[in-house]
């Protein structure tokens, strides 16, 4: 076992209830484990491992720091209530935040004590910040953000939002135009409106209206009309994480099915080409980290949402079915079907997987 | 595909004549789509995540008498189970929230199973509700939209022979799962607890026993697949990404039109096997393996026609007040019954190769 | 059994050899054996049941000659040598052809005594006639044609073709400026070109150059820039001669593992969903049948190329692969699994085929 | 998915560094693929159909040390299984008609098959041409690309200990089947007539066993896949219909992507049982199960996407001068053989099931 891993499986031996591994389905979703362990992990360097000490890291090697997180969703740690805070965030705060900004706003969302919502979507437009509409005039010191933006979620129980707006309507090419600027959810003319879900396990999402919303212009996240790279290279720091929550997603689908003894031929072959789809999403999740790491840009990093989510809910479906009219009185079963419809929808569908992969890697001429 | 003369005869396509409608019958399964359509629909299926499933509307559906299309008439019905299947497939839209489709499994079996075998006749009634319930080794019967209930009928698989029996369902219900489709909740019943009898025990091949009412689950499942798929279609002509409809999109059209092939092969065989079953024995497929593979084709194309409908609408898909998630329940509520689309697909290899022979 | 059924079966003992059902493997294929057959059908009425006597047929009515169809397909009847002749170029000249074009050719192409090639297809042009170049102008009584054409069936050995041309190249609208024409492959100016083929199994193409070929202007068949139509309405005869074959392919593609006791459940689950194909062809394919009869132009026609089609595919690679290696040591199956790619290709291919339906079905916005 | 601390350890990721190629590795392949590709390709496959494979060229394949690349020091190789595989798929596109990856098959089988039970080491040439052969209950063995092989190493897995021989050929070959893919045929071979000497028999998975052999086919099988795929796509840039590139269009675009994810899906599994079997049994998956998954997947990419680039090309496809038709046999032809992608998922499904418990 290597030094870290030896040291983060006993910070986990402290963090966690001695019973945990054994009664891990009951304790993932523990709402007051999930903070506490949140905050442990960040005070104890383990919540973003590479980042330096003080920022919930310990200057690991960004190889280390991988094999931390693959350990930890392979033993299920409590999941991260506000995850896009910590995954999305935190690294654009990092990176673009003033000094104020960082010192106000990095440790509470590392921490979980202040949530983060994250204002891209609108209605009418995919999720191209290409096509968004919603405005912000400049006003002395101020912006005035008038709009809406809809898929946020947990917008209801966060303070603050990443809001993508429209600075410059006259910029010669659309993503040139666009500004993130910090929002206060508290703030006059906001009004924020749950949507209904399809099933529990569904992301909460929320509708944002804002209407004449006053924000202070040092609330300004990174450049004026920067925020496309804003956007992109914040959402970058995930990509590793979520590959890696696919793997163990994927293989935990179908975990209940290992454990029976009676499953027929055609079951047992789908599991295995499900077990491919899991293990071919570590391998490649693991041909991009090392590819990063000797200086490319791996194209088949490409295909790991696609494989990832279409994987995910065959697993799903696979794990419903192959137990029969049984597989109907087990409501978890149901929650992780419905889910995974949703793997293949948000962050960009299948559909426009395949155009990417399409267009980007094979260079196949765009058709829009 | 042997080539003895007693087989040869039956290719003859003029016994299938009734895969097509006749003006009447479209006539009546239009009828049956208006009248359910307006009185339940996806309104009425999402209330029941809220609150009960509107038992007091059954009235309406006994007062149309659909509960007791297509059987005998010395059971007190009227016309062949093609009607039946026609009613069935015309209320998919409507995702009645009322065990009409449990019903006809019931009864329609009953109506195959051959001669009562104490000679009692079965007369059945449009008042009462009743369910299916095969039993395969445990006395916890799972039974799909069997919550409303008033009787159930039984097919014991388990011995040499197959039994088919009848019981007051009373207090046998022990659960009520609603989590998947509220609107067709899976009830547990206890065997032990109900007192059954015995209306045909001379049977000995499981799936022509089980034939009728997997042809009538497939025509269920052709009803909800179609639908998803005609809404699915109305969303893609309606929204605009890209600057063009996404209806033009071969991502999406392509995809509609294999759905569209999975709902036709569906309703191809699920037509086949109620025409079958109605010229009782004559046609050159045995209706126990048309009815498998109906059940088969049926859940393939309920299950992705939903599916598709939920990956079109995207992340509106998602959502309470979208549609899409309603049908995608009702299919995945009834698919496992009588079999799972693979149990049914290799059933139906084993009756053809043991035809073969 | 209908009396009509039980004349068949009559004519089928007297004209086929003891032991075809046994042997019809041996049988079919043999080409002496063919050409006898057609002759025979022709001679009583069997060939095109519901044509009149003295044209291969006896004024069956369309169910009663279905019957036939469908029975004759079942019970693997020798395969017509000039298929297209019998299926395309005879309904077409029975429609359009003058009575003297009649008097000399229905006759022959009925018999097999003269075989037809369908001059279609183009060089860099797909299936659809609009985009076609070849070209005639009128020069007296002749046309005189250039152009060419390829994937043209057995036009080596054939005598005639039906060859459609441009005439009227300032027409408002492409399908309006095409005329067919009955060209003499013995011309002078014609050169026909055998293309290699990927397998024994695989259609024998030809290429066919056309230069300075002087046609007469009887030769005319149809009106002249009527061409489309005389397309369209040809091929409409063959319609049902299809799925009747492909209803009957798939299912015999399949038929030896039927005879497999040892079959794994993966396969034998496989094996219904290919019977299901099967059988949906058939009974959509008598839906429409029906339909037609009841004076209605039923939609699901259209699914009756792309699944039988990728049906008979996926039956050939389920024929081979549920053999394992052993499947290496059978020369036919390899034959009939390379012949099976071209089923998603001639005709139509797929991707065409979920065109159609999309369009012309469901009502989705055309594209292109 | 067990949480022990003996599985937990190997999880680190830092273990599969060998999936990338170092610059080196990277090197060797693109030399062997500009040197086989060169030499043969699409042509000399072609030719195989008229005349016999051109053996006479083994010469350059074994001056190259191609064959014994990947095998330990004492076998008279160097480097690891790694350097096999990248070299295997680096020679997908050339469709070498010479039997170069049965014999690396052998060979690597030989390699990882443990110590020989009778203290034998056992020495191979360049030279020298050799297939594989599973014994499994008949004594008439079916050899991928058997037809050249100077000697045959047999996998006997008829007891309960597998056991690994080696025997020279000579006059056991009693047929060649050249109709799938001349270039590399099948032989058929009498084991009676065959003289072994046996090599290691201490061994019971046969999984185990069989995984170097089987992880070499997925190099083959993916290295077929990527190039099918690599000239499906350069047609689609090309070939223009209705007024823009074919690859324009989503029905082409979204199945040629579909393809790369199945090739990519491959090609990542087979590098990781390759890692996996470089580095002895340290890894958190058996080799066995990953090779079993690698080779399933392979053939699955190498058949879907030989058959696209068959489709994409249309009638063009389907002739003999269009180089589709050589890809398609080179991977039907291999597909089969240590399991087809079916066989090898339920495999794979057992050995995690058992890994598990």
């Amino acid at each position: 076992m290597s030094d870290v891993l030896a040291a983060y499986d006993r910070f986990l031996g402290e963090a966690l209830p001695e019973d945990y591994a054994a009664r891990v389905d009951h304790y993932r979703h523990d709402d007051h484990l999930r903070t506490e362990f949140q905050v442990a992990s960040f005070e104890a360097g383990w919540l973003v491992p590479d980042w330096e000490p003080g920022l919930g890291g310990q200057g690991l090697s960004s190889g280390d720091a991988l094999a931390v997180r693959v350990e930890g969703a392979r033993r299920r740690v409590p999941k991260i209530h506000n995850v896009q805070g910590v995954g999305v965030v935190a690294p654009g705060l990092r990176r673009f935040g003033t000094p104020a900004q960082q010192d106000r706003l990095l440790r509470p969302v590392l921490r979980g004590d202040e949530w983060w919502a994250l204002g891209m979507s609108e209605p009418g437009s995919g999720s191209d910040l290409a096509s968004l509409r919603t405005q912000a005039r400049r006003e002395g010191d101020v912006f005035v953000v008038n709009g809406s933006k809809i898929w946020t979620t947990q917008a209801r129980e966060s303070r603050w939002a990443t809001l993508y707006v429209r600075t410059d309507p006259d910029a010669a090419r659309p993503h040139a135009g666009i500004s993130c600027l910090i929002l206060d959810l508290r703030s006059p003319g906001v009004d924020v409106r749950p949507i209904p879900r399809a099933a529990q396990s569904v992301d909460a999402f929320c509708e944002v209206f804002l209407d004449d919303v006053r924000i202070p212009a040092d609330n300004l996240l990174g450049p004026l009309n920067g925020g496309w790279r804003v956007a992109s290279e914040s959402l970058e720091h995930e990509r590793d994480m979520i590959w890696v929550n696919n793997w163990v997603e994927i293989a935990q689908a179908v975990e209940p099915a290992l454990r029976r003894p009676d499953l027929g031929d055609d079951a047992l072959t789908e599991l295995g080409r499900i077990l491919a789809d899991a293990e071919a999403v570590r391998f490649t999740g693991l041909r991009t980290v090392f590819g990063r790491l000797s200086g490319r840009d791996p194209d088949e990093f490409f295909i790991l949402k696609l494989l990832g989510s279409e994987a995910a809910q065959r697993a799903t479906r696979f794990a419903m079915e192959s137990t029969g009219v049984d597989g109907l009185l087990d409501a978890q079963l149901m929650e992780d079907r419905v889910e995974s419809l949703g793997a293949t929808i948000y962050g960009g569908t299948s559909e426009v997987q395949r155009n990417i992969i399409g267009e980007r890697v094979l260079g196949l001429p765009r058709d829009r | 595909m042997s080539t003895t003369t007693a087989s040869r005869v039956h290719t003859d396509p003029s016994r299938w004549r009734d895969l097509v409608d006749s003006d009447e019958r479209a006539e009546f399964a239009a009828s049956v789509r208006a009248h359910l359509g307006a009185r339940f629909g996806p309104d009425a299926a999402r209330a029941c995540f809220d609150a009960a499933q509107p038992a007091e509307a059954w009235r309406e559906i006994a007062a149309a008498d659909y509960p007791v299309i297509g059987l005998p008439e010395a059971m007190g019905g009227a016309g062949s189970i093609v009607d039946a299947v026609a009613m069935v497939e015309a209320a998919g839209p409507a995702l009645v929230p009322l065990p009409l489709v449990s019903t006809v499994t019931a009864w329609q079996t009953v109506a195959h199973a051959g001669r009562p075998s104490e000679g009692r006749a079965y007369e059945v009634s449009s008042e009462r509700r009743a369910a299916l319930a095969v039993v395969d080794g445990t006395d916890e019967l799972v039974v799909l939209d069997g919550a409303l209930a008033d009787e159930v009928v039984l097919v014991d698989v388990r011995g040499a022979a197959v039994r088919v029996s009848v019981a007051d369902v009373s207090d046998a219900v022990t659960a009520v799962h609603r989590h998947v489709d509220p609107g067709r909740p899976t009830a547990v019943l206890d065997r032990t607890r109900l007192s059954e009898t015995v209306l045909a025990d001379g049977r000995t091949d499981v799936d022509a026993v089980l034939a009728p009412a997997r042809t009538v689950l497939a025509a269920d499942l052709t009803g909800v697949g179609a639908t998803a798929l005609d809404r699915a279609v109305r969303h893609a002509l309606e929204r605009e990404q890209f600057g063009k409809r996404i209806g033009a999109f071969q991502g999406i059209k392509h995809r509609l039109a294999d759905v569209y092939v999975a709902v036709e092969r569906a309703r191809s065989l699920t037509r086949a096997a109620a025409v079958a079953l109605a010229s009782d024995g004559t046609s050159d497929l045995s209706a126990a393996e048309l009815a498998l593979l109906a059940k088969a084709a049926a859940t393939d194309a309920a299950v992705d026609s939903t599916r598709a409908y939920v990956q079109v609408l995207g992340a509106m898909g998602m959502t309470f007040e979208a549609d899409a998630h309603l049908y995608f329940r009702r299919a995945q509520q009834t698919a496992p019954f009588l079999g799972s689309a693979a149990d049914c697909y290799r059933a139906a290899a084993l009756v053809r190769r043991e035809d073969h022979r």
